[in-house]
């Protein structure tokens, strides 16, 4: 088999969680109860046999250099290949490059030192636990420039609409890129591409002083490529606002949607710690919830998601909510349709109510 | 290259009183509180005490101890030049042996302690529960000038002949061991944890090994052997919980101990952390029927039923309707639905069928389950 | 979890021919061409051909062994569900026993092989030097569709007595096995080198631990009883080079290979590195005296001597006026000013006193010294 | 024993080395045949038991994370503490400070975190491979609020005019900082002192706009705080600027010199690699000269440093260089007085000839 190698390419995401991305990139962003967004590309890259990741970050970077440390969590801690985070650092005074284009630029080193012939490119907000085997073997057969990797849905829902549509012929061709809402055949922004081709346009898009990879690169020069399109038909999702977020984070409490997420491929992977067993004291009661290790919980935690180390404390009560990192919540607390950023403190007998439609958002740290 | 202080851990022992959960794995390798493994505790007690340089001397079915251990990662000991050494019996040009005794298996690893010169050696077995500082040990054997220091705890007078009762002056200078004394003296039992002054230990290891007659260890041999010579030698007072799970029961009663409120030891305690490998498991989950109190939970478990008194590991399944009560479920147990479990201790991979119904509480001690033996305490449902 | 290969690398063989070499030391972990353990090479082909779950059964004197393997970070193994394991000798219920031959060694560890589930199954040994991919014997093995392929290169017709000889048909199938023939048939000598399916061996090994008159080996024993059972078996040739360092003379020739022009092997090759530990220690240094030849010379040494025809690992001094040629200096050795060695091998951390004359071309082989032995080999200055 | 943090600050350093700091910081410039600049201080720190050390960088900040990686190669990859690579990576708008401040302020978790009580300050131009024991204890002892190393130095060299020089009283307490260039007492910009302290000159500084935290919190406070010299006498270097680089290497070819940085305490730590020993083959002749793992050499060397992987062909000459990492110098060709940054290839037959005073310098990659 050929050899795959891997791009994160962040720099065209930007920071849609409000109060949450204030200090961290989206990519960073906690989901799901142990979980950063980033971990689900990652984590499909490493479970698809991919050994050799590159991370092109835009700013606000220190977050995701501390989550993926060495790699090791994620088996990429090696000697040769492993992961690579590329901040942008650059200074070349002669370079000409913009966009994404600066990171393609400076760090073609990664592309030229592998053996890899083809590369699967990911941003991080499509979530999926999925591996690339299939794609790729099609991509190979069609012998296909490009592979995009697309999910038709059944419903069109609001954080569909930034995301391009694909129109393809009867043999997986690519016939057409647009934003038409009616188009139910939704790119996942994940793609294969063939590594020689990857550096032909990119030395084109640089010299033409183009500034996005993918749009100006591939999307406008679709005439002159062939551009495969390969369904993935498992559970999805796309979190790009706040609103997608949180009615994510819910909808991954029903039962079906979190075993198709978590059992039914490989395990997701993210950074490991150090936290115990959660302790569920006398005269706790829960239900329909996720709980991450290290939380200590004593009172009452409904449809809800508690990152690890959180403190439920006697008689509080949290409902619909996404509980962050070590909060911690006090006796007789109600916390109803809320997100509370990692350690943030909510005093006793405080009430906390938002709407499911805008949910009340606590940023880190904050005392309540 | 010089160190003040090496750690031996002694964890080659079968654990025979511990039946079915020894019986293809080394006793500091069974699990524990549910994500742990039994040798976790001492291997973060050092870890806490910054003593780095630690020899972990394996015998006994090392596979998964060895696979579990590493060369220390968890524990922050994967050094260069020092950190976790695995000292499993070996051949030399004289052939080989077995370690035949505590003090047997230290003695053959002289030349391994030798390479860091160390002042001191601090001896401890991997299959005890405790959380101590074993620097504030090793301040007190300094200043007492001690050429061996037992950490010891007060037990009942009524119990005390069932331990290694150390006798002691005010000033706690131990002048006598009695081995299960019929009529104790004192109420200070020996709790396995040993520093002892290199220079000096060295020399009783190389005298006991000449010795035909000795059972080479330390409470029976070397200990009264230094004690006959008049050296100097103190206990160490330790308050807090200590546990030697050797048996079934006590192992399944230091599990249940971690669900107590006010226990000294406490894996939630962020200054004195006990170290473990974390797994890529999601977060577990409780479903709408579920129903969890008084337990520990781990990552990847799957509660339908209700969960009481319980330990459970990661990856378990307990299915709808089924209850739990008293138990510790190890690693990916799958328990069906409506089944019954009590004051059990299910093996890893153990499937359950559905309506199983276990009741240990008929037993002496919680019964062992694994699926070889399930059918053989599979009791009728309502027979309780 | 699933693994298509596992390699299983024998390296607790004592290394008897190797004298003083391996006195303490285990063969595999025996010093070799200036900064490498032999083990290496074997560990550094599994890492190049992208075998990266391998058992290594140690036995014999392995403390340095295991401190240099650890968890096989060198060689990118360092893995958490697969990886490195180190597996030493180990008790059970039933008692315990040491390895008493190639095949046995497996045999104890079929639990750990079994683990993997693998289809296939490589076995090497840990004191070879050779540059090998592994993948492509696998490919011929599958092609052939066969139950064992064995390594063979071609030897000198008029030496093929002195090899485990393999007689094969023209399409390289194995029809005979044999050992040390007085009239050779063939001149394909085995290398110890063999994959097999898995499924097949692991039948064969349950045999062989039944019969009390195996010497548990795979040429003597399971190579012969696979072959009597006509089962597929194919030659696998290699044409690098290979060399087993079994006794002084050949440890001494294969470092002195490494310094021909036109080896086969190189440790230059950046395509197929040689991986090991790497110091801190300076770059070396070659003082307005110092004259290096032909030689190896690694980090932190200092040369103020004339180094002709040798290899000198890390931390070696060479005095003033001082004059080494065809030897081996190990790591921390110290020669004095006005020294000759010729023809030796000089172990750790030896210190040679100014004007000492080590000739050991006076000998059949080249003579190994350390300090206790020095005095012994010391000549008159002038009297060569 | 109060415990020790260490803090390696480079904020205020420029990259002095022309074409060899284009792409790299100085701080990580190589040096003596398997170095960087940075390892003298990192082994220092570690040589003297600290065991957190945080790297305040500037620019060009890809070189440093690179070669510091994990920090294994220190024995800082540890699980609590270890090495902490801080690029400047900033969101918080509300932040007013300035200069090297920005640094201190946003990351006063590390300070906070750890349980020592003192932390010692230095930057990466000082070369020494000395212990900070002594120094801490008289810190200690004389309950200083600051204390500086110093170097009293017998010829003042080009290197230490940017160096503040150190006046003191009988008792070692600094009564005054200068850049008298008669004064011989120079300051090694490595100082250790009271973390309370630091983080309360930190606010102050902060507070009224200040943009250095040595110049401004210490030097300027200098009447209200205890400060001591500690005397260093021990073979030392300042590297600031090309003509100290270049001296300073040949200054080490001398054995005394040698023997002094390398093999008189313990030894300097850098990132590990794979190289094999140094192949001498027929007709080499090399003399005064160091030479690291995986050269191999068939032409004449002297009086030069060769880093790793250097190639030196038959009847090639090198004088008086310093020849970095793979540089490939071939057949016939001859150099003096020059610096060959990493990888340049230099033709079959060249000549090439610098002056002592301005060496020739070939920038990184380039074929002559």
């Amino acid at each position: 088999m050929k050899e795959l190698m891997g791009l994160i390419n962040i720099e065209h995401e930007h920071d849609f969680l409000e109060e949450l991305t204030y200090f961290r990139c989206g990519a960073a962003t906690p989901f799901a109860g142990r979980y950063r967004l980033i971990d689900f590309t990652l984590s499909n890259m490493v479970n698809s046999g991919v050994d050799e990741v590159a991370v092109f970050t835009n700013h606000k970077y220190r977050s995701i250099m501390d989550h993926l440390s060495t790699g090791a969590d994620w088996e990429l801690a090696r000697r040769h290949g492993g992961i690579f985070i590329l901040p942008p650092d650059w200074n070349d005074p002669s370079d000409i490059s913009k966009g994404d284009l600066r990171h393609f630029h400076n760090n073609r080193d990664y592309f030229h030192r592998s053996t890899a012939e083809h590369v699967v490119i990911s941003g991080s907000q499509f979530l999926a636990n999925m591996k690339y085997e299939r794609a790729f073997e099609r991509h190979l057969e069609t012998d296909a420039d490009v592979t995009c990797i697309t999910v038709p849905v059944e419903n069109v829902l609001p954080e569909h609409s930034p995301q391009l549509r694909i129109n393809e012929d009867e043999n997986g061709w690519v016939t057409g890129f647009s934003n038409d809402p009616e188009n139910k055949n939704v790119f996942s922004n994940v793609y294969i591409i063939k590594k020689d081709l990857l550096l032909k346009l990119v030395d084109q898009c640089i010299a033409y002083h183009k500034d996005h990879f993918f749009m100006d690169g591939i999307k406008d020069n679709l005439p002159d490529l062939a551009i495969q399109s390969f369904h993935y038909r498992g559970y999805t999702m796309f979190i790009n606002s706040v609103e997608s977020f949180y009615r994510n984070n819910m909808s991954l409490l029903e039962p079906d949607h979190f075993k198709s997420l978590f059992f039914k491929n490989h395990y997701i992977r993210t950074k490991t710690s150090n936290e115990p067993p959660v302790k569920y004291k006398e005269d706790s009661s829960v239900s329909s919830s996720m709980l991450a290790n290290g939380c200590v919980v004593e009172g009452e935690v409904q449809d809800s998601v508690l990152f690890r180390g959180v403190n439920v404390a006697k008689n509080a009560t949290i409902k619909n909510s996404v509980i962050m990192q070590r909060c911690k919540v006090e006796e007789g607390a109600y916390l109803e349709n809320v997100i509370l950023d990692k350690d943030v403190h909510v005093s006793s007998g405080q009430k906390l109510i938002g709407s499911k439609e805008k949910p009340f958002i606590a940023a880190k740290r904050q005392r309540i | 290259m010089k160190k003040e202080i090496v750690g031996m851990l002694l964890a080659g022992g079968e654990g025979k009183r511990l039946g079915l959960l020894t019986k293809h794995l080394a006793k500091p390798a069974v699990h524990f509180g549910g994500k742990y493994r039994i040798i976790d505790f001492t291997l973060s007690n050092c870890s806490n005490s910054k003593i780095h340089t630690v020899g972990v001397l394996t015998q006994y079915s090392p596979l998964e101890l060895n696979r579990h251990i590493g060369i220390g990662k968890p524990w922050d000991m994967d050094r260069q030049r020092d950190g976790l050494a695995t000292l499993s019996p070996y051949t030399a040009q004289d052939g080989g042996s077995w370690y035949k005794g505590t003090a047997d298996a230290i003695s053959q690893n002289i030349h391994y302690i030798d390479q860091y010169d160390p002042e001191y050696i601090l001896v401890i077995s991997g299959d005890h529960i405790y959380q101590m500082d074993y620097r504030k040990m090793l301040e007190q054997h300094k200043e007492t000038g001690s050429e061996a220091t037992i950490s010891v705890m007060e037990v009942p007078w009524d119990e005390a002949s069932r331990f290694g009762i150390l006798n002691t002056r005010e000033n706690l200078e131990i002048y006598e061991f009695d081995e299960k004394p019929a009529n104790p003296k004192n109420n200070l039992a020996s709790m396995g944890i040993y520093i002892f002054t290199w220079a000096s230990l060295r020399n009783y290891l190389i005298e006991d090994m000449k010795k035909e007659d000795s059972s080479h260890d330390f409470g029976k041999d070397i200990i009264p052997a230094m004690l006959n010579d008049d050296h100097r030698m103190f206990a160490y007072r330790f308050d807090g919980y200590w546990k030697d799970v050797g048996t079934v029961k006590s192992y399944w009663e230091a599990n249940m101990d971690l669900l107590e409120e006010d226990l000294s030891l406490s894996l939630n305690n962020r200054e004195w952390r006990t170290y473990s490998h974390d797994s890529h498991y999601p977060p577990h989950y409780v479903d709408q029927d579920g129903k969890v109190n008084n337990s520990l939970v781990t990552s990847g478990s799957w509660i339908s039923g209700s969960v009481n008194h319980s330990v459970l590991f990661e990856r378990v399944d307990i299915g709808k309707g089924s209850v739990v009560e008293d138990s510790i479920l190890h690693p990916s147990v799958s328990v069906g639905s409506d089944c019954t479990i009590k004051r059990a201790i299910i093996m890893e991979e153990t499937v359950i069928p559905d309506e199983t119904v276990i009741n240990g509480e008929q037993y002496d001690e919680p019964v062992v389950i694994n699926q070889q033996n399930i059918a053989d305490f599979n009791g009728v449902k309502g027979g309780r």
